[in-house]
C-alpha cells in the first residue's frame, strides 16, 4: 500500500538475474546440432559463398574443399582456444587470421604434395580459404570463449556441416551439369577411385547453367528452401507439442504489488 | 436493397492489364506472320506449345502457392512470356528446349519473385539467356530463311513437327543449317573479309537474308503498340537511337571491322527488344526520363556486345543487365512533385 | 485573351456528362418532413449546439455555436422544432455516426431577425470577416475550409490574385454552372466583397471551356469592373485549388504550404454567391445548389436544397429510382463518396448527389497486380509516382511513402482512373496518409507517457525522501527534547514548555516555503507547455491541419492548467508568508504529552512495549543459552512472564479494536447500512468469482481442486449473506 | 638473413602503427552513455505495462541494447515495433512472444464502472500514468487522453469494476483502411434503409 513498496527500485522481482550467463560446461549435443543443422554455416549463416559457389561443380571439389576448411576450422579453432586468455580484444582478430592463415597454407603444401591434381584445379580456392567467413566466425564467436575440447568439436561439427552443404551442391550440381556421379574421384582418393564413376544418362548434352556460378546460386536458393521448409515443419510439430506458456506469467508490475 | 460503398473515384478508364497482354500479343502477329513465312511452321510450332507448357507451369506453381489459379492465368503474362521467348528461339529447336526455358521463365523468374508485377527481370529474356548460355549449338543453329540464295523451301508443317518432337537424327538438319547474319559478321569480319563478303546469309540484303523482314515486321507491330497507348515511344526510340549512332560512329571510322547502322538496327532481335522486350512494364523504369535513359543503354550494351563481346546478339543480356539498373534509374529520374523546388532522387534513408 | 495559361502536368479527359443536369431550371427542393443538421459538415471541430429538445427555433438562427478557430455555427435552415440532438448517420466516409440537431420544419418557413449590412465598405474589414463568420459560410467546393479563415489574411501579406474557382471539373457537376448561368451577378457581388477585403493586384475567374452560357453571363456581369474572365482548356482536375492556382498565374503552393504564402486568394463559385446573401441580405448560410443526376434519377437537375434534407428525400423529389442505382455518390463521380445510407443529410460541401446505374457505372472489377505501367505517373497532376507511393504504402513503408511525397497527393483519383490492373490506388493513400498521421499521434502520445511515467517516479522518490528525513528530523527533534528535557530537569527543574530547538511549526513553514517552490516551478512549466502548443497551433493553423480543434483544446486545457498552478502557487506563497513570521505562537504545543486519553491508542502503546520487552527478554535468554549462563532459568522465567504480560495486552488490544471496529461498523451500519452491505456483497462476489475463476483454471490437481471448491462455497456462501443481509436491510 | 629481418621489422612496425591508431581511436570514439537504449526506448509504446517482464519500458529497452532480452516481447507494441527494433539493431524479425493468444492490435483505454467503484484507490496507485482521478471512497474515473492501456489498475480492483475496452473511434481518429489487396473486388455492399 504505502508508495515506498510501489516504487520500481524495491521491487524484489527485479533482482532476479536476467538471461542466465553461458555456462562454461559444454554442451556437446548443442555444439553438433549447431554445427550441422541448427546454426549451419552455409544454410543459416550463409557464410563461406565464395568458394562454396566457385568450387561447388562436381563432387570430387567440393569433398576436397570441404576438407580442407574443415582441417583448417577444426586446427584453428582448438590453437585459437588455446591462447584464448592471451590476447586482448583489441588485436584478436589480426591474431586470428594469422592462425588461420597458417593453417590454411599447411593444408596447401599439402594437398600440393598428395593430390597435386585436385590442387591445381582448385586453385586460388585453396588459399582463399583464409578469407572464408566462416573460419574467423567460429574462431571469434566460439573458439575464444570456450575450452580446447569443446572449440574443436565445433570445429568439427561447424567443418561438417559446410562439407556436407558442399557435397550436396557439388552432387546435384554435377548430376544436373553432366549427368554422373564421383567423377574423378580418383583425384582425391587415388587409383582405386578411377572406376567409381557412374554415368545416369547416356548421351546427356550437358547442362551448362549448373556447371556455371548463376547455376550454383540458384541450387543453393533450393537448398536453402528446403532447409527452411524442413525447420518449419519442425517448429510446427515442436509447438504441437509443447505446452501453452501460462498467461500473465512474466508479467512485472512497474508500480509495485498493490496489496 | 443495398448499394456499394466504395472508396472513390468511381469512374475508370476500360483499360484492363489482361487487354494490355493481349494487345502485346497481337502486336507480335506481324513478326510471327513473316518468321513462319521465311523459317517454316516452326516458330508457330514453339509459340503455340510455349503457351501451352506456360499456362501449365503458370498454373502448377500458382497450385502450390496457394493462390487463385484462374485468376491469374486470365491475365494472359503467362502466354506473353512464352510467345515472346517462343519468337527468340530458333524455329527448329527441339522441345525439351522450349520446355526448360518455359519452365525455368515462368517459375523461378517470375513466379518465384511473386508472380507478375513483382519479378524484377524480363522472364521470357531470363529463359532465353539460361537456353543460351547451356545450350549454345542449339540456340544458334538457324536454318536460312527461304531466301536465301541456293536454300530450299522452308521446311513444311509436318517436317518442323517432326524436327521439333520427333527423335530425327540432327545431324540431318546440321546440312541445312547456317549461321545467322550476325554470327557470321562476328566470325569473320575484320579477319576474314573475303569469306564475309562471299557468305550467303548476307548477299543481296541489308541486314542479312529475311532478317531484316523480321525485323521490320516487328516494327510494323510495335508501331499498333504505339499507337494503342498500350506502350510509349521512348524506350524503343531510345533504344534504337543510340545503337544506330554508336553503330555508325564505329562504321565511319572502320567500315571493314564494324558492320553498319542499318545491318544492326534490322538485324537480329533489335526490333523484337526494342519494341516487346526491353518496355517490358514490370521491368522497365516508369517515368519518361528514366525510359529514355534505360533505353539509350540497352542500345549502347547491345552494341558493346554485339561488337567485342563474346555472343553474336545482345538484346536479351542487355535488357536484363538494365533491368537490374531500372530501380536506381527510377530512384534518379524522380519528377519534381507540384509544390517542391526539386525533385526528390534516391530513397528515403531510415 | 493575351493572358498566358500555364499548362499543370498530367490530368484526364473523363467523359462529362454535364448534359443531363443542365437542361432544368434551378429548382427549389422541398422542405422535408425533418430536417437533419449534422453539428460536423467540414473539416475542423463539429459546433457545439445551443438550443434545447423541443425549442422553437426560426430560420437563420443559431442553433449551435462554432467550437474553436476552424469551426463555424449552424443555422436553422428553417423554422420548426427541435425535435432531437442525437447520433445519426452522416456524411463521413467511415460510416460513424455524428451528433445532429434534427428539426421538425413547421412549413412557414419564417426568417429570424436578418441583419443586411448594406454598406460594407464602411466598416472594419474584420467586422466584415466576422460576419461571413458568422453567417457560417465554408469553402463550398470540397473540403468546406472556413471562407473567414481564407479571408482573414495576415497583416502584411499582399494578395497579388484572387481568384474565383469556377472550373468545375467533376463529371456530372453542374451545380456551380447553373449558379453562373441563373445568378452570375449576385456571385459577381459576392467575389466584390472579398475584392474590398482583401485588395487583390487582380482579379480572376478560372471557368473551364465548357461552359459557354456561364462564361457569357460572367462576361456580361463583369463587364463593367476590373474582373477578368480566364477560360481554360478542359481537364480533370484543374479545378483542384493548387493546380488553378498553378494555371492562371504559373505560382505553385509549395507543399505544406497556404496560397496565401504565395499572394492568392482561390474561393469556389458557390462561396461567393453566399457571401453575396450574408453581406447584403442577411441570410446565413441554410441552403445551397445541389445537382442530382445519374441515370437513376429521373428529373435530373439543379435543385436549391436546404442544409440538413436527408438525402432520400431530395431523391424521392427528383423521381429516383432506387431499385436501379448501383450507389449512391455525394460528390463527383471522381471525388465524391459513395453513402452507406440514404438518410444522410445534405451539408455545406454537398454540390452533388449521384445516383447513377450498374451500366452507367459498374461495380469495379477485381484488383489485380501492378505491372508499373506508369499510367498513373503520367496523369498525376501532383507530379507524384503513384506506383512506388501504392507500393510503400502496400507494405507499410512510411518512410519511404513520405519520402515520395504521399503528402503531396490531393487525392484526386486520376491514377484510379487509369490503372489498367484496377487498383483503388486513392484508398492506398488514404491508408497511407491515414496510418502516417496514426504513427505520429501514438509518437506524441508514447512520448508524453514516458514524460509522465518519469515524473510520477520523481514524485514518488521524491515524497519518499522527504517521509524519510520528516521521519528522521522528527527522531532527532525527539531526542533532543529528550536530552532537554533531561538537562533542564537538571537545571531548573520548573517547566519551560518552549525549549526545544525545532517546533513542528517551523517543520510546517518550512513545508509551505518549499510546496510554493514547486508549485512555482510546476507553474512554469505549465505556463512553459501551454506556450509550446500555442505556438504548434499557430504553426498548425499556417499547415491547415485538419486536427486544429484537438490543437486548440489542448491549448485551453493547457491554460487552464497553467492558471489553476498560477493559483495554487500564489495560495501557497501568500499561506506560506502568512505561517513564518507567527510561527512561533501559532505553533500547536510541542508533542510533548504522548499520553493519549485514547484507549485505543493506550492499549497499542502497551501491548507494543510489552511485546518490545518480550522480545529483548527472549533475545536475552537466547544469548545466555548460548553462553550457558547461571542465570538461565531466571531469564527463562522472566521471559515467560513477559510473554504472558504481552499475549496479554496484546489480546486486549484485539478486542478492544475489534469492539471499536463493530462500533464503528455499527455506527455505519446506522449511518447507512445499505451502502456497507453492499460494499461487502460487492467484494464477496468477487471473491467468488475469483475463487471460481481459480478453480476453473485447476480442475486437475484434486488436493488444490478441493481447497479450492470449499473456498469457492464459502465466498459464495459469504456473498449470498451479503446479499440477504442487503435485501433485508434494503427492505428495512 | 636481411630478408628475413626486413620482413619482421615491415611486419613490427606494421603492427605497431596500425596498433597506435587503434588505440588512438578507441580513445577518441569512446562512447561512454548507451545511445542504443535511448533510441530503442523511443521505439516502444510507453506503456509501462511491464509485460515484458521489465518493469517499465526503459529497463526493456536497456535489456535488448545490451541484448539481454529478445527484441519480442513488447505485447502492446506489437509486430510494427519489433520490425522497427529488428531494423535498428540489425537484428532478424522474430514472431511476437505473446503468452497471451488474443493479443489484439488495437489501442485500449481503461474504463471503470463507475457505479460499481467502492472508491478503495487501489487503482490509482497501479496506474504507472496517474492516469486516474479519485479519491478514497468516491468513485474514480480514468482520463482517457492519458491513459495506456495497459491494464495494471484491474488486477488490484477488488471489485473488478475496471474493463480494458478498445479505444472509441471518432472520425478525427478513424483512418481509411486498406483495400482487400489483389483478387479481391474493393469495396462492400452495405444493405441500405430509408429509400424512398
Amino acid at each position: 500500500m504505502s508508495t515506498v513498496e510501489s516504487t520500481a527500485t524495491d521491487n524484489p522481482e527485479l533482482d532476479l538475474p536476467s538471461t542466465p550467463k553461458k555456462t562454461s560446461s559444454v554442451d556437446t549435443k548443442k555444439i553438433v546440432s549447431d554445427g550441422l543443422w541448427n546454426n549451419n554455416a552455409v544454410l543459416v549463416q550463409v557464410l563461406g559463398l565464395c568458394p562454396l559457389l566457385a568450387v561447388s561443380g562436381s563432387i570430387v571439389n567440393s569433398l576436397a574443399l570441404g576438407l580442407a576448411t574443415m582441417f583448417v576450422i577444426t586446427t584453428s579453432n582448438i590453437a585459437v582456444s588455446m591462447i584464448r586468455n592471451y590476447t586482448t580484444d583489441t588485436v584478436r582478430l589480426p591474431v586470428f587470421v594469422m592462425i588461420i592463415a597458417s593453417f590454411t597454407t599447411c593444408i596447401e603444401f599439402l594437398m600440393n604434395a598428395f593430390t597435386y591434381e585436385l590442387y591445381l584445379v582448385l586453385g586460388i580456392f585453396i588459399p582463399l580459404i583464409v578469407t572464408n567467413c566462416a573460419v574467423l566466425g567460429r574462431a571469434d564467436a566460439f573458439a575464444s570463449k570456450n575450452g580446447v575440447f569443446a572449440s574443436a568439436l565445433d570445429g568439427l561439427m561447424t567443418g561438417l556441416g559446410f562439407t556436407l552443404v558442399i557435397v550436396a551442391l557439388g552432387t546435384i550440381r554435377e548430376v544436373l551439369g553432366q549427368a554422373t556421379l564421383f567423377d574423378n574421384m580418383h583425384l582425391l582418393f587415388g587409383d582405386i577411385a578411377q572406376n567409381w564413376t557412374i554415368h545416369i544418362v547416356d548421351d546427356y548434352k550437358g547442362f551448362l547453367f549448373a556447371i556455371l556460378p548463376p547455376g550454383a546460386f540458384v541450387i543453393m536458393g533450393f537448398l536453402l528452401a528446403l532447409k527452411n521448409i524442413v525447420d518449419k515443419k519442425l517448429k510446427e510439430r515442436a509447438t504441437a507439442l509443447a505446452d501453452k506458456p501460462v498467461s500473465g506469467s512474466r508479467r512485472v508490475r512497474t508500480t509495485g504489488n498493490i496489496s | 436493397m443495398s448499394v456499394l460503398h466504395v472508396t472513390s473515384p468511381h469512374v475508370r478508364k476500360p483499360m484492363t492489364t489482361n487487354a494490355v497482354m493481349r494487345h502485346v500479343i497481337y502486336g507480335t502477329i506481324p513478326g510471327l506472320a513473316v518468321l513462319t513465312l521465311l523459317f517454316g511452321w516452326g516458330t508457330l510450332i514453339n509459340v503455340v506449345f510455349g503457351s501451352l507448357v506456360a499456362v501449365a507451369a503458370e498454373a502448377l506453381v500458382l497450385r502450390l502457392r496457394n493462390r487463385p489459379i484462374l485468376f491469374s492465368i486470365k491475365d494472359g503474362s503467362a502466354i506473353l512470356t512464352a510467345v515472346l521467348l517462343a519468337l527468340a528461339i530458333p524455329p527448329t529447336s527441339p522441345w525439351w528446349i522450349t520446355v526448360v526455358g518455359i519452365l525455368f521463365a515462368i517459375v523461378i523468374a517470375k513466379q518465384l519473385y511473386g508472380g507478375l508485377g513483382s519479378n524484377p527481370f524480363n522472364p521470357a529474356m531470363i529463359g532465353y539467356v539460361l537456353l543460351l548460355i547451356s545450350f549454345p549449338l542449339e540456340m544458334t543453329t538457324w536454318i536460312p530463311a527461304n531466301l536465301t540464295e541456293g536454300v530450299a523451301a522452308s521446311p513444311s508443317f509436318s517436317q518442323s513437327l517432326a524436327l521439333i518432337f520427333g527423335s530425327v537424327d540432327r545431324t540431318v538438319i546440321d546440312g541445312i543449317t547456317m549461321a545467322t547474319p550476325l554470327d557470321t559478321f562476328k566470325t569473320y569480319a575484320g579477319n576474314d573479309l573475303d569469306m564475309l563478303r562471299s557468305a550467303s546469309v548476307l548477299q543481296g540484303s541489308i541486314a542479312g537474308v529475311g532478317w531484316e523482314w523480321v525485323n521490320i515486321a516487328f516494327l510494323v507491330g510495335g508501331l499498333y503498340l504505339v499507337a494503342r497507348k498500350i506502350i510509349t515511344w521512348h524506350i524503343p526510340v531510345a533504344m534504337v537511337t543510340s545503337l544506330f549512332l554508336l553503330a555508325g560512329l564505329f562504321y565511319i571510322i572502320d567500315p571493314d571491322s564494324y558492320a553498319d547502322p542499318i545491318f544492326h538496327v534490322l538485324g537480329g532481335g533489335t526490333m523484337l527488344g526494342a519494341f516487346f522486350i526491353a518496355t517490358d512494364p514490370v521491368t522497365a523504369a516508369t517515368s519518361n526520363k528514366g525510359k529514355l535513359i534505360y533505353g539509350a543503354l540497352i542500345g549502347l550494351l547491345i552494341y558493346v556486345i554485339r561488337a567485342w563481346g563474346g555472343y553474336p546478339d545482345a538484346v536479351a543480356f542487355a535488357v536484363l543487365l538494365l533491368n537490374l539498373c531500372a530501380p536506381t534509374i527510377e530512384y534518379y529520374t524522380q519528377p519534381r512533385a507540384y509544390g517542391h523546388k526539386k525533385a526528390n532522387s534516391g530513397i528515403a534513408k531510415s | 485573351m493575351s493572358r498566358q495559361i500555364w499548362d499543370i502536368p498530367g490530368g484526364i479527359h473523363p467523359a462529362q456528362n454535364k448534359i443531363q443536369s443542365l437542361q432544368t431550371e434551378i429548382t427549389r427542393a422541398d422542405i422535408p418532413a425533418e430536417l437533419v443538421i449534422p453539428t460536423q459538415q467540414h473539416i475542423g471541430a463539429p459546433a457545439k449546439p445551443c438550443v434545447e429538445v423541443g425549442d422553437k427555433v426560426l430560420k437563420g438562427q443559431v442553433i449551435a455555436e462554432g467550437n474553436g478557430f476552424v469551426s463555424l455555427p449552424v443555422h436553422a435552415p428553417t423554422s420548426g422544432e427541435v425535435i432531437a440532438i442525437e447520433s445519426r448517420p452522416i456524411q463521413h466516409p467511415s460510416q460513424i455516426d455524428g451528433v445532429c440537431i434534427v428539426l421538425k420544419p413547421d412549413s412557414n418557413d419564417t426568417w429570424g431577425a436578418r441583419h443586411p449590412i448594406d454598406n460594407y465598405q464602411s466598416l472594419e474589414r474584420n467586422d466584415v470577416i466576422d460576419a461571413i463568420r458568422n453567417a457560417g459560410i465554408a469553402g463550398m467546393g470540397g473540403a468546406g475550409f472556413p471562407s473567414a479563415i481564407k479571408l482573414g489574411i495576415k497583416p502584411g501579406t499582399k494578395i497579388e490574385q484572387l481568384i474565383l474557382n469556377s472550373v468545375e471539373c467533376e463529371p456530372y457537376i453542374t451545380a456551380d454552372d447553373k449558379l453562373i448561368q441563373e445568378r452570375a451577378d449576385e456571385i459577381i457581388a459576392g467575389l466584390e466583397i472579398m475584392q474590398w477585403l482583401v485588395n487583390p493586384q487582380e482579379t480572376l475567374i478560372g471557368i473551364e471551356d465548357n461552359k459557354p452560357d456561364a462564361i457569357a453571363a460572367f462576361k456580361k456581369a463583369t463587364a463593367n469592373n476590373n474582373i477578368e474572365v480566364v477560360v481554360v482548356p478542359t481537364k480533370y482536375p484543374s479545378g483542384g485549388e493548387k493546380q488553378l492556382i498553378y494555371m492562371l498565374t504559373g505560382k505553385e503552393v509549395s507543399s505544406g504550404g497556404l496560397p496565401s504564402d504565395v499572394g492568392v486568394i482561390c474561393q469556389n463559385t458557390g462561396t461567393a454567391y453566399a457571401i453575396n446573401r450574408a453581406i447584403h441580405h442577411g441570410e446565413p448560410l441554410v441552403s445551397r445548389i445541389t445537382t442530382v443526376t445519374g441515370d437513376a434519377v429521373k428529373h435530373k437537375g439543379n435543385y436549391e436544397v436546404l442544409l440538413g434534407t436527408p438525402v432520400d428525400a431530395l431523391l424521392a423529389q427528383a423521381g429516383a429510382d432506387m431499385s436501379a442505382a448501383s450507389r449512391l455518390i455525394m460528390g463527383g463521380p471522381m471525388m465524391g463518396f459513395s453513402i452507406h445510407d440514404a438518410s444522410v443529410p445534405v451539408v455545406k460541401v454537398t454540390n452533388c448527389l449521384l445516383a447513377p446505374t450498374t451500366e452507367e457505372i459498374p461495380v469495379p472489377a477485381q484488383e489485380q497486380a501492378c505491372i508499373r505501367c506508369g499510367s498513373c505517373a503520367q496523369v498525376c497532376p501532383a507530379g507524384l509516382l503513384p506506383q512506388q507511393l501504392y507500393w510503400f504504402s502496400k507494405s507499410n513503408e512510411l518512410e519511404k511513402a513520405e519520402h515520395f511525397n504521399l503528402a503531396d497527393c490531393i487525392e484526386c483519383g486520376a491514377c484510379s482512373f487509369v490503372c489498367p490492373s484496377n487498383i483503388p490506388l486513392v484508398q492506398y493513400f488514404r491508408f497511407g496518409k491515414g496510418q502516417i498521421r496514426k504513427h505520429k499521434s501514438e509518437t506524441i502520445k508514447a512520448d508524453h507517457a514516458r514524460e509522465r511515467f518519469e515524473f510520477r517516479q520523481a514524485r514518488l522518490e521524491k515524497e519518499e525522501r522527504e517521509k524519510e528525513q520528516k521521519r528522521k528530523a522528527r527522531a532527532e527533534a525527539a531526542a533532543k527534547k529528550q536530552a532537554a528535557k533531561k538537562a533542564a530537569a537538571l537545571a531548573n527543574p520548573p517547566s519551560d514548555a518552549s525549549g526545544s530547538p525545532t517546533t513542528p511549526g517551523t517543520d510546517d513553514v518550512a513545508d509551505t516555503a518549499s510546496n510554493a517552490t514547486k508549485l512555482k516551478s510546476a507553474w512554469a512549466s505549465a505556463t512553459k507547455r501551454w506556450k509550446d502548443a500555442e505556438k504548434a497551433l499557430t504553426i498548425a493553423e499556417k499547415n491547415g491541419s485538419d486536427q486544429l480543434e484537438a490543437f486548440q483544446k489542448k491549448v485551453d486545457q493547457l491554460k487552464a492548467k497553467a492558471e489553476k498552478t498560477k493559483a495554487l502557487y500564489e495560495d501557497a506563497k501568500t499561506s506560506a508568508a502568512s505561517t513564518s513570521p507567527s510561527s512561533p505562537s501559532a505553533s500547536p504545543s510541542p508533542a510533548v504529552a504522548p499520553v493519549s486519553n485514547d484507549p485505543m491508542v493506550q492499549l497499542k502503546q502497551a501491548s507494543a512495549d510489552n511485546f518490545k520487552a518480550w522480545k529483548d527478554a527472549q533475545k536475552k535468554t537466547q544469548e545466555a543459552e548460548a553462553n550457558s549462563a547461571d542465570n538461565l532459568e531466571a531469564l527463562r522465567e522472566e521471559e515467560a512472564t513477559l510473554k504472558a504480560k504481552s499475549d496479554a495486552s496484546k489480546a486486549a488490544m484485539k478486542e478492544a479494536r475489534a469492539k471499536e471496529k463493530e462500533a464503528m461498523q455499527a455506527k455505519k451500519a446506522t449511518e447507512d447500512p445499505t451502502k456497507q452491505l453492499k460494499l461487502d456483497a460487492a467484494i464477496a462476489r468477487t471473491k467468488a468469482k475469483k475463487a471460481l475463476k481459480a478453480l476453473n483454471s485447476l480442475d486437475d490437481d484434486h488436493a488444490s481442486h478441493a481447497a479450492l471448491k470449499a473456498a469457492y462455497e464459502k465466498a459464495l456462501a459469504t456473498a449470498d449473506n451479503a446479499d440477504a443481509a442487503l435485501k433485508a436491510a434494503e427492505e428495512a | 638473413m636481411t630478408d628475413d629481418l626486413s620482413a619482421v621489422f615491415s611486419l613490427v612496425s606494421m603492427a605497431v602503427l596500425f596498433g597506435s591508431a587503434l588505440g588512438y581511436a578507441a580513445v577518441k570514439f569512446a562512447t561512454d552513455d548507451d545511445p542504443i537504449a535511448d533510441q530503442v526506448d523511443a521505439l516502444l509504446p510507453q506503456t509501462q505495462c511491464g509485460q515484458c517482464g521489465h518493469p517499465g519500458c526503459r529497463p526493456y529497452a536497456e535489456a535488448v541494447a545490451n541484448d539481454e532480452d529478445e527484441i519480442n516481447k513488447c505485447i502492446p507494441g506489437g509486430e510494427d515495433t519489433i520490425h522497427a527494433m529488428a531494423d535498428l539493431l540489425g537484428k532478424d524479425f522474430i514472431p511476437l512472444d505473446a503468452e497471451e493468444s488474443d493479443v489484439v492490435d488495437v489501442p485500449m483505454v481503461a474504463y471503470i464502472r463507475e457505479d460499481e467503484c467502492i472508491g478503495c484507490t487501489k487503482c490509482i496507485q497501479a496506474c504507472p500514468m496517474d492516469a486516474i482521478l479519485g479519491a478514497a471512497k468516491q468513485m474514480h474515473t480514468v482520463i482517457v487522453d492519458e491513459c495506456t492501456g495497459c491494464d495494471l489498475c484491474v488486477e488490484p480492483c477488488p471489485v473488478d469494476c475496471i474493463d480494458i475496452i478498445p479505444e472509441k473511434v471518432t472520425h478525427t481518429t478513424w483512418a481509411w483502411p486498406q483495400p482487400d489487396g489483389v483478387g479481391i473486388t474493393p469495396g462492400q455492399l452495405i444493405p441500405v434503409r430509408n429509400i424512398a
